[in-house]
């Protein structure tokens, strides 16, 4: 189970790296380039997102890398090929990250069956409160796959425990207000906000919304167990190519 | 978070988490207000002296005559302060903003219509005002974009998607997951998540509240249909509110763009092409491919220019209570222009498709019946537009003139 | 023809004798509507049926706390259908037209407003109908064009004289001793020979009737002052007669374009540099020179650009009953921009003149006090001369846009 | 008076001829040379206009000519000047044409004063019925000048009768409904208009509006008194010149 994997690496590690990418973006080879390059610097985990034409929780970095991959010609069958490629091939927990409509539209049982068969952990699926996840939860609990919510800054206590109960694997804490891609201030209000998520749940916390640099994850270390990198590595990619990810992703450590 | 806003199975609220809290404060303070009998009346007092409620009901009878059929009534929301219905919604959701103390306004705007409208109500109210219009969008409505400026309102440009009204949804969505705090998300149509739908036909209910007793003053019985064009439903829903419960017929006009075969156009419910999904939050009848990805859509009118629909029409779709149609671009020039050169009225590209089927049906219908259309708004905003549709050679050469007067 | 229709000196009838008959005619027609009391009562339903009446008074209470002064009510006449008082003028003509058997309607316009507003009377009377326009009119105002030729009437641009709203007057003139057995000539504000002062006025003064009302029902007393911009005069007089009888201060206010001392203005009755005069079939002043030829006059509002002035008002000045000031171009401009941002109306630039003087003068008045303003139209009309007066640089990106899509 | 000078030359031609030009227009000079052919070529009386910027009564081709004759720089002084030179360098009656607003700012007493010195006979004001006029009327009377009124199809019978009391020299006649300057078709629905104008006046009759060439001289003639050619005339120098005018007098005769 994913949240076993996640404590036994954390005896090992102080904090833990989950990366994120847009499946075909710039290209599904480029894809499988990132990830190649990602797990062998040593990303504990990665988020793999199918691209959807209305991403709306997703800021411009990552909207803009859906709206590519689309347009080049992606599609849900070649993301599930490509994952299932990728789940095979490299040794670490990979999660499919993607917008509801992309599951209902395919069957939300069909789905999942198809990420557990293709070997995929665990989904996140931002747009899916477990007040409309019936369904998810219960096909996810079927093939055992971890379902991830998030929890946000405006996240009152009970809620808080109320989504933990549906969670599997860690549960994702969302930095700040706000869309991904956006500088994050680390304040010490953080402090608090975290304190309340770890009093809200025993799985692991995951921290994402603006991680991008070493000062980051130092910062970070102690205080969350997984530290998420999004918008970060596109940005990367965008300005210096795929080659650069293996450095950057190296230097985070 | 309990009532999750579902009709049969559409609607809800599909938010992102960071979301739901404000989902949550707004929905309590919709209902406290929809259970406080003052607020109506507040409400309703507000549309009389700052907008030009009650609208009236004008009898067409040059068109009745025309048809030679069922008498026809328009019921007049482009006589609203703003040009069009989509003042009643603002204004409504404008009250409940203050009550909850917030001090900034976003929203979506495909025609502007809905954009100049929030401005208008935050200039009024004192809030601050983002507005969100897609590129496609800023470029044939400018005008209005000018007017949001005037009213102190930035507008802003989306370049993200296909760059009309569902991608400035979801940019107006983004802004608020980032400043929900002080800022409230004025929704312009019957569609998003819950409680938007329900919240916006409860405001614009105020059409067919009004309509339904205007008719029975004037002819002491109930229109035999009730035609509304269909955007993401609101002033559908609004007229149609009236009637829900009287033996009446009620049909709802999409935007039929090049025609139902060529894939160019907006039809979720009057058309094969669309089909059950979820995305900006709620679960309706959307135009979207097997994967799930959203198409691309098509009208004249951009006001219609949408790939979900209102979740409560979805239902009332399926329960066959209300009929849907759709009406091709040039049907809607050709019915816009007798609309006016019959009757003096200039119907808005939007509202002109309801016009179009109730032109079909009137020839139709015994004379003692009588059909009402939903005019929801005003056409003479849209000069841009409809001097395009209409395909005016010496409004082509104004515009040159003018461009030549600005090089100068 | 007895009664000359003078009003201690102003107005009479200067009329071609061609014309003679045809005025005794219409003069007879309208005494006698106006002491059939079932007239007014077909005429106020049909406006409340047709247009949006009564239109609202709303209280602009931004404004008030700005100025810190007197309470600023707004007379809403922008809410009318095409957008200005000038539908109850023309409206009112329509229906003695009919009742003389005529089936056809001529108008001058300058802003376009009086000649969208008659043509689409004729369209719902299923009058013909012909427009005179100046060609700098034209020019400036041509989306009225467009909706003009929309609504069926045809659109005679005049290429004569100053070629602004006096030569189009004297064209339908031109057009009227050619045509009067079957036509009509609608002229749009109260001036022209005898009756047309009084009977434009008489209907105009549904303005006055339902404000007076309002104000009454909403405060329980009567405003200080009510201001109205003027340009012929007659939705000043309209809302004036509401008060003639009533210790309130009524204050005209005119077109001061570049300032008084400039020359370039239209302030007949006050600045110095109007005198008595008799042209277009009336007397009052005149903005002439020593010869009587009639003067250039500039305004930033086409529909005050105008060299003459309603009789009655030139009476009412002279017994001191109306106080009149002048608002320049740049002030309209200001008040215009102030009034958008903070109340969410966008009033005509010629009503927005008749704010400048309300905004001069409402700080100096207590807080108990109430001011009435006439929102004789809506400024959404303009959107190319407003834009120019606002000097909107992305206004003018977009023409350029639009025009090279036209080249295309 | 007027009306002995008419009927004098009415025994000696079958229809007399007036001719009516704007003042000015093109220039004085060229106004000088028209009248001068015009008189030579047996025209009987004239009409003089002084420009006004709001000619209402009248067409294009005059119109426009009063535009003209205006932003060239005509005045009402030097028409009055150049009026009254014409008035003592030939021999026939003019009259003075204008609208209402050029007496009233001049000082309609001071206007009619300016008028019998220099030698004019009568007057035109097309926008001043006599109910409007009686200032002028009292005026004109004591300086024993021709008021002109205008009969037109409109007219009833008994306001024909009410106009003509006021009237001295003769009626103008205004064939058509219209403005001046338009084809007028002298049919013979003519006649019983003519026949009424006839009934309620004994002065002689002049008739406008329409008058181009010699078939309509002729077909005047016998029913009216005076013809007159406005329009044109202006038409003709328009397109030919000054030095047309004297060939085309002479023809229509
Ligand atoms: C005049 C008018 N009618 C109709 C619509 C469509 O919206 P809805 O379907 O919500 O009424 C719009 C939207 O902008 C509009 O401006
Ligand atoms: C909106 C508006 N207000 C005022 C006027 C001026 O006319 P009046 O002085 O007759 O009211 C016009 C004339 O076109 C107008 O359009």
């Amino acid at each position: 189970m994913l949240k076993d994997f996640l404590e036994k690496r954390l005896k090992e590690k102080e904090i833990l790296l989950m990366t994120h990418i847009v499946l075909g973006y710039p290209s599904f080879e480029d894809s499988f380039e990132i990830i190649e390059s990602m797990v062998r610097s040593g990303v504990d985990l990665m988020e793999l997102q199918i691209p959807f034409s209305e991403p709306i929780a997703d800021g411009p970095v990552i909207l803009h890398a859906n709206q590519k991959s689309l347009s080049h010609g992606a599609t849900v069958k070649k993301c599930f090929d490509f994952s299932t490629k990728v789940a095979q091939a490299f040794d670490i927990p990979f999660l499919l990250m993607s917008y509801y409509n992309i599951l209902f539209k395919y069957g939300v049982d069909r789905f999942i069956e198809k990420m557990a068969r293709g070997g995929l952990t665990g989904a996140i699926v931002p747009d899916l409160p477990p007040e409309e996840g019936t369904d998810y939860l219960s096909n996810m609990e079927r093939h055992n796959l971890a379902p991830i919510f998030i929890f946000s800054p405006t996240t009152p206590y009970a809620r808080m425990k109320y989504l933990a109960s549906f969670g599997k694997g860690f549960i994702y804490c969302v930095a700040r207000k706000g869309v991904t891609g956006v500088n994050t201030d680390f304040s010490t209000e953080l402090d608090s906000y975290l304190k309340r998520c770890r009093e809200s749940t025993n799985l692991p916390l995951a921290l994402g919304f603006g991680v991008q640099e070493k000062s980051d994850m130092d910062f970070l270390k102690g205080k969350v167990d997984i530290a998420v990198i999004g918008s970060q590595t596109i940005r990367l990619i965008d300005r210096e190519g795929v080659g650069a990810v293996e450095g950057f992703i190296k230097n985070l450590r | 978070m309990i009532d999750r806003g579902y009709y049969e199975g559409f609607g809800g609220a599909y938010l992102p988490e960071i979301l739901v809290a404000t989902f949550d404060e707004l929905e309590e303070v919709f209902n406290k207000a929809k259970n406080d009998p003052e607020f109506w009346h507040e409400y309703a007092e507000i549309m009389s002296t700052y907008s030009c409620r009650p609208t009236p009901v004008t009898f067409a009878g040059n068109l009745t005559e025309y048809f030679k059929g069922a008498k026809i009534y328009v019921k007049r929301e482009d006589l609203n302060h703003t040009g069009a219905h989509k003042a009643n919604n603002v204004m409504g959701q404008g009250l409940l903003v203050k009550r909850m103390g917030k001090t900034r306004v976003i929203a979506e705007t495909g025609a502007g219509q809905h954009g100049v409208a929030t401005a208008t109500m935050a200039a009024k109210f004192g809030f601050k005002c983002t507005i969100y219009m897609g590129e496609v969008d800023v470029k044939r409505q400018h005008p209005n974009v000018f007017w949001m400026e005037r009213l102190g309102a930035e507008v802003v440009t989306v370049r993200e998607g296909t760059r009309i009204l569902k991608d400035a949804i979801n940019e107006a969505f983004r802004d608020w997951v980032t400043n929900m705090d002080n800022t409230h998300y004025v929704l312009g149509t019957a569609c998003g998540p819950h409680p938007f739908p329900e919240m916006v036909s409860y405001f614009q209910s105020i059409i067919g509240k009004e309509a339904r007793k205007q008719i029975l003053e004037r002819e002491d019985k109930l229109p035999a249909r009730v035609y509304a064009c269909v955007g993401g439903g609101s002033n559908a829903m609004g007229i149609f509110k009236g009637f829900l419960d009287d033996p009446v017929e009620l049909v709802g006009v999409e935007a039929g763009g090049r025609g139902l075969d060529s894939g160019r156009h907006a039809a979720r419910l009057s058309s094969q092409d669309a089909s059950v999904g979820i995305a900006q939050g709620y679960k309706t009848y959307f135009l979207q491919n097997n994967d799930g990805q959203m198409r691309h859509t098509h009208s004249v009118a951009a006001g219609l220019d949408y790939v979900g629909v209102s979740p409560i029409l979805a239902y009332l779709k399926e329960t066959n209570r209300v009929r849907f149609e759709a009406a091709t671009d040039k049907e809607v020039v050709d019915a816009m222009s007798l609309t006016i050169k019959k009757e003096g009225l200039i119907p808005a590209l939007e509202s002109a498709h309801a016009f179009v089927q109730a032109f079909k049906e009137a020839p139709t219908l015994p004379k003692e019946d009588i059909i009402l259309v939903n005019q929801s708004g005003r056409g003479d905003k849209d000069i841009f537009t409809v001097a395009d549709a209409f395909a005016d050679p010496k409004w082509r050469e104004f515009i040159r003139n003018k461009a030549e007067e600005y090089n100068a």
